[in-house]
């Protein structure tokens, strides 16, 4: 199989959707002339012309609107937020338009759209810049909500997301689109609100999302040396939550560690806890342990940006301390 | 009105005032809204309706002047205060009144309520409730009619007080920069809340923001229905065929209080003030009009407003007997019992 | 003791600092002329003048800026939304700016604002005007998060926010302002960061804030009859939340009911669930069980309405669930 | 420049530009930041600052003519693209440095980085990150000023693309509403990041927004920094003196790329463009305008040059002598162990 980097899986996605269904469209700063702010368009513009690969101005709560508009009236637009730190400035269409005209208009103007672009931390890019979103927007019933931590499943899940009728935010991750895997030549979809059990071992479950993907498996690794063998589930769509998947390997296992790259005040992992208690509650040997960004915003000094996040070292520890092994 | 000013019009009116019949359909739209209005803030005293409601009395001659431009294939969107466009854009009273009850036959399902008519058979984008939230959302569906290359116009709608939020500015500078068929109408009531226009914007005249996006615009009385054909009729002209945009500020007043739970006059306007501005209500401007014009005799006008009281009766009766959404009685129930009319239309089943 | 309306009580908290301090100033829709939306600045323009009673624009990120920018340079603001759904547009100012610009600026700027007004859903007001924020505020370190549910509490513990030296986002209720209760006519603060038990009981902790606190306290009531005795913990300040009182509570119940307005998916409820499965591990009968919002869009309707809000019904039946009696 | 400029200008400049000991501090000002910047580049290169990284190169005159007119307990707020303009206002280059290697001694205790140079000591409010951001906080410390009755003057420098967010105009709405004593400042250096104006603003003279907020207005040339020393002592007065607020915009442009990630030029301007505009660096202009003026010797320029450069080696050295702020080893360290460093600065104690 074809081994490509995760930007490109995220752009092959877009691309064969537009050349699919041309209500397809994308739109967002710098998607145009400079091929992408983190070139996941490249070459949009010359294949599909300006009208349907379209630069902004910094307006982040006009172009989300723009793009729910052009929904309501049956276009599929995909947005692109530079990153998901600036989306803060446009969540009032997400959440009060793109959400709920479906139910307010009592089913009449259903909004397929894909607000896109990379969620979380990248490296030293201090406090304004490193925000992970993916609690706040599944906490908003009418959304869904993606993060994908492979390019193959970055692929298949942004083709589902397109063709969903629904507003999906999809949460990409800086530091992965230069990360590898192999993703076929064929056309493939994979379904929204299933998650995928990435490794199989019975000690403990690793329930991660995302950017934390990676640093669950290289845990499993390392801890496989030891004799440790780890589910990793990975959740790939945070709403609707994959609630079966997630007690199915809780109830094998006994003990659950919820990895994730955000702060932990109802964060993800505070949810997939309370799920967790209450469809494993004879099944659990050790209270569910989560890892998170460290409870400040994020520093920049390399060596304090370290220290807030989470990482192999705290994910390894969490491991241990969750099997007693400390 | 006088004379020579109806002369001077008629020459460049899109529809001239002569139109007899014209004139009549657009008294009885205004006058719809009218009775229609005036029912509901009973039907709220009696707690029929629930919420926020906020009527639009006073502003009719805006929805209608602006509707009787526009094609069915054209889009409207608007704010909460919504009653009349939609009434004015052909959405049947049973469908509104029926929302407002919070009926399963209400245009929303009675899931929106006063704030959120939507319909979808006359392309009637809703009634939105974050003041600026839905000028992003008409300048979209202007982009999407570019996009398809079609001929459509999208007219928004917008109380005075949007033109200081962000949104709006993001969303005219977009439009002004792609030339999308936008007319984006601010209906300049002079009051957002209990906020006069001039404590709350740096310039008054609120069409002149329309430079900052480079947009043609324009101000009108919004009390005279001929003056807003006029001024919608240039706009929608430029839109479908030009794809340009305008910004249009169109001076009304609203007779009733905010919305239902707001005094009609007291801190923020003197009843003096609004007793004037009561003086040129924009049905008696009309009718005044079709009168002298021996368009419409007395008698004509009192069957027309039978007829209305009665529609709207109609639509009353309707909508109480429509029934609600199907709720099980939770006083018996357990916290997660799913009541299945709530959750629908959280999601739409994606069938694509 | 003079018995007064939580409205009141917040008006004469604002009033006496503003009284005491002239760095304090109102700013807001509809503070000034109209005298307020919810009349809590009755009186406020004739007491102080228009330069601390501040009418501003529709433009809630703009004016939740331009407090934080004041509070930068030594006054302190109390910044009223005229509802939190508004408030959606301003988080940028409230997360990027007052939440980060201490640690931005490594200790230099402090930001003394206070951000308040109504939270949560009235009556039949829909689906954009019925909202629920106080999880996604309490996921951001930075700032500190209170929802008081009776004028006792609001009263003193809005003083201690205008008198804190950080941001504070402080939730009130439009189904509150009418309430009453007693307020004593001295001086008193109430600290940040600490719950209340409002009622003692053996079989069951109730954990609660906000409007949801009344709920909780009838809900006691009525359950007592039957000889059943709930621990109503009002949480109070949802940031930092005292940690230490839930886990009191639940190590002698053993039994716990989270109840909130907001939604399930990442609420203040799945915190709380995380607490205490960390905390009473050991001590917990049962799984905790959660009530809050249907996850849906507010619905206008008033059965629907109703069948969608967390009500007395739902948290009993709660209850009898968590102590297996049905 | 031509005499006759320099002879007509001097009448009413602020500062007339035969102060050679004034063109000299400029003259060093604008060098200092130029050498800071080279070296930071360098920096970057060897991985000694992280993160996004903003230069200043070509700018220069905006910061210093602007810092020139200002007094100390005047307020300065900008965005990420603050080396320049914190160096102009008096922030010491260690400081600076030392923040941008992310060490204890920088201005931002190493918390902030290269977006987020702060100083009390020069009323430096900041760098800011999130585009439009920070005109909000302008606005309010604006109105702090008017509240206490002072004189001080708010100025708040934002790139061009920024007068398209909904950030800039909602602010700027309540600056020429309340009148507050603000001088609202546009980098015009034609892109944001690859996007020209022209792309992004449906008008292209964009001190005319100025306009829509009832606001003084004036657009100048930023690498001549007599021209912007001109404006900006005209809006600092007129702020200072009668509390008006001025939009002004001083057409710049940057040298580098966007970012140190940013190709210097490529797909968005044309190499050719560049070279045109290098051909105006505001450094030589002053230079060359004090060599003709007889007021700077190559020897003094040397001089000056290389004590500039030392003083830049001297932060550099500083900055890595500088400790990281203590964290411990996190490889051995369970999940939950406090970092005291990591989790100072999160809240203050509340001390009043
Ligand atoms: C963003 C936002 N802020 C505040 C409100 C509360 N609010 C509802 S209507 C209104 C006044 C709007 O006035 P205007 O735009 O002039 O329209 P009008 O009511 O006069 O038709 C306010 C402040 C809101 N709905 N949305
Ligand atoms: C709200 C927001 N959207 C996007 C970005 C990403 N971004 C950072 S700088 C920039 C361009 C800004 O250009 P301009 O305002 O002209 O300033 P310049 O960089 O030219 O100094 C963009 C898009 C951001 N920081 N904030
Ligand atoms: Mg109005
Ligand atoms: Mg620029």
């Amino acid at each position: 199989m074809p081994v490509i980097t995760y930007r490109d899986a995220l752009g092959a996605a877009i691309r064969e959707e537009m050349q699919r269904d041309d209500r397809v469209f994308l739109m967002g700063e710098e998607v145009a002339v400079y091929q992408g702010a983190y070139k996941v368009s490249k070459g949009f513009l010359q294949e599909f012309g300006e009208m349907r690969v379209v630069d902004t101005p910094i307006t982040e709560l006009g172009f989300a609107g723009v793009g729910v508009g052009a929904a309501m009236v049956g276009l599929r637009p995909v947005i692109e937020f530079m990153t998901w730190n600036f989306a803060l400035l446009a969540l009032d269409q997400v959440v009060n338009a793109a959400a709920k005209m479906l139910y307010m208009s009592g089913g009449q103007y259903k909004i397929p759209i894909v607000f896109r672009g990379p969620n979380g931390a990248a490296l030293q890019l201090s406090a304004q810049h490193s925000q992970a979103w993916e609690s706040w927007l599944a906490h908003i019933p009418g959304l869904k909500v993606i993060a994908p931590g492979t390019p193959y499943d970055a692929k298949g899940l942004l083709k589902s997301a397109i063709r969903d009728d629904n507003p999906v935010c999809f949460l990409e991750g800086e530091m992965l689109y230069n990360t590898k895997g192999e993703v076929p030549d064929e056309e493939y979809l994979i379904p929204l609100g299933k998650a995928d059990l990435k490794r199989q071992g019975e000690h403990c479950s690793i329930i991660t999302h995302g950017k934390m993907v990676l640093v669950a498996m290289q845990a499993a690794d390392q801890l496989a040396k030891e004799g440790i063998n780890i589910d990793v589930v990975d959740l790939r769509t945070i709403r609707p939550m994959d609630v079966e998947a997630i007690g199915e390997s809780v109830r094998k296992t006994n003990r659950a560690v919820v990895l994730e790259e955000g702060w932990e005040i109802c964060g993800v992992g505070a949810q997939v806890v309370d799920y967790i208690q209450r469809d494993c509650f004879d099944y659990l040997d050790a209270p569910v342990i989560r890892v998170h960004q460290a409870d400040t915003p994020m520093p920049y000094a390399k060596g304090l940006e370290r220290a807030a996040k989470p990482d192999l070292p705290k994910a390894i520890a969490a491991v241990r301390k969750v099997m007693y092994l400390d | 009105m006088t004379a020579t000013r109806t002369a001077a019009k008629r020459k460049s009116d899109p529809a001239p005032q002569g139109d007899a019949a014209l004139n009549l359909e657009m008294l009885r739209s205004m006058l719809l809204q009218r009775r229609f209005e005036e029912r509901c803030a009973e039907a709220y005293a009696l707690g029929k309706i629930g919420g926020f409601c906020h009527l639009y009395i006073g502003q009719e001659a805006v929805s209608t002047g602006t509707m009787s431009m526009l094609r069915p294939d054209d889009y409207v969107i608007t704010t909460y205060r919504d009653h009349g466009p939609a009434l004015a854009r052909g959405m049947t009273p049973r469908s509104v009144m029926a929302e407002l009850f919070g009926r399963q036959d209400g245009c929303s399902r009675g899931k929106g309520g006063s704030m959120h008519l939507f319909d979808a058979n006359t392309n009637f984008l809703g009634g939105h409730g974050i003041v600026g939230g839905h000028v992003p959302l008409a300048t979209g569906v202007g982009f999407a009619i570019k996009y398809r290359g079609g001929d459509q116009v999208m007219v928004c709608f917008m109380g005075e007080s949007v033109v200081n939020t962000g949104a709006f500015h993001e969303a005219l500078n977009m439009a002004g920069l792609w030339k999308l068929p936008c007319v984006f109408i601010i209906e300049n009531n002079r009051y957002g809340m209990g906020t006069a226009l001039e404590r709350a914007s740096a310039i008054h005249d609120i069409y002149e923001r329309g430079a900052a996006y480079n947009m043609p615009r324009n101000q009108c009385d919004g009390q005279d229905v001929f003056a807003v054909r006029q001024a919608v009729g240039e706009a929608v002209e430029r839109a479908r065929k030009e794809q340009i945009p305008t910004l249009l500020e169109i001076r009304t007043y609203r007779f009733m209080g905010h919305s239902m739970s707001d005094a009609v006059s007291g801190t923020y306007r003197p009843k003096s003030e609004l007793e004037e501005q009561m003086k040129r209500d924009p049905i008696t401007l009309l009718r005044t009009h079709m009168q002298e014009a021996g368009q419409l005799t007395d008698e004509q006008l009192q069957k027309l407003d039978e007829e209305l009281k009665a529609i709207v009766q109609d639509s009353w009766d309707f909508a109480e007997a429509s029934p609600e959404l199907p709720v099980e009685d939770f006083a018996e129930a357990s916290p997660e019992l799913p009541v299945e009319a709530l959750y629908e239309d959280v999601y739409a089943d994606t069938t694509t």
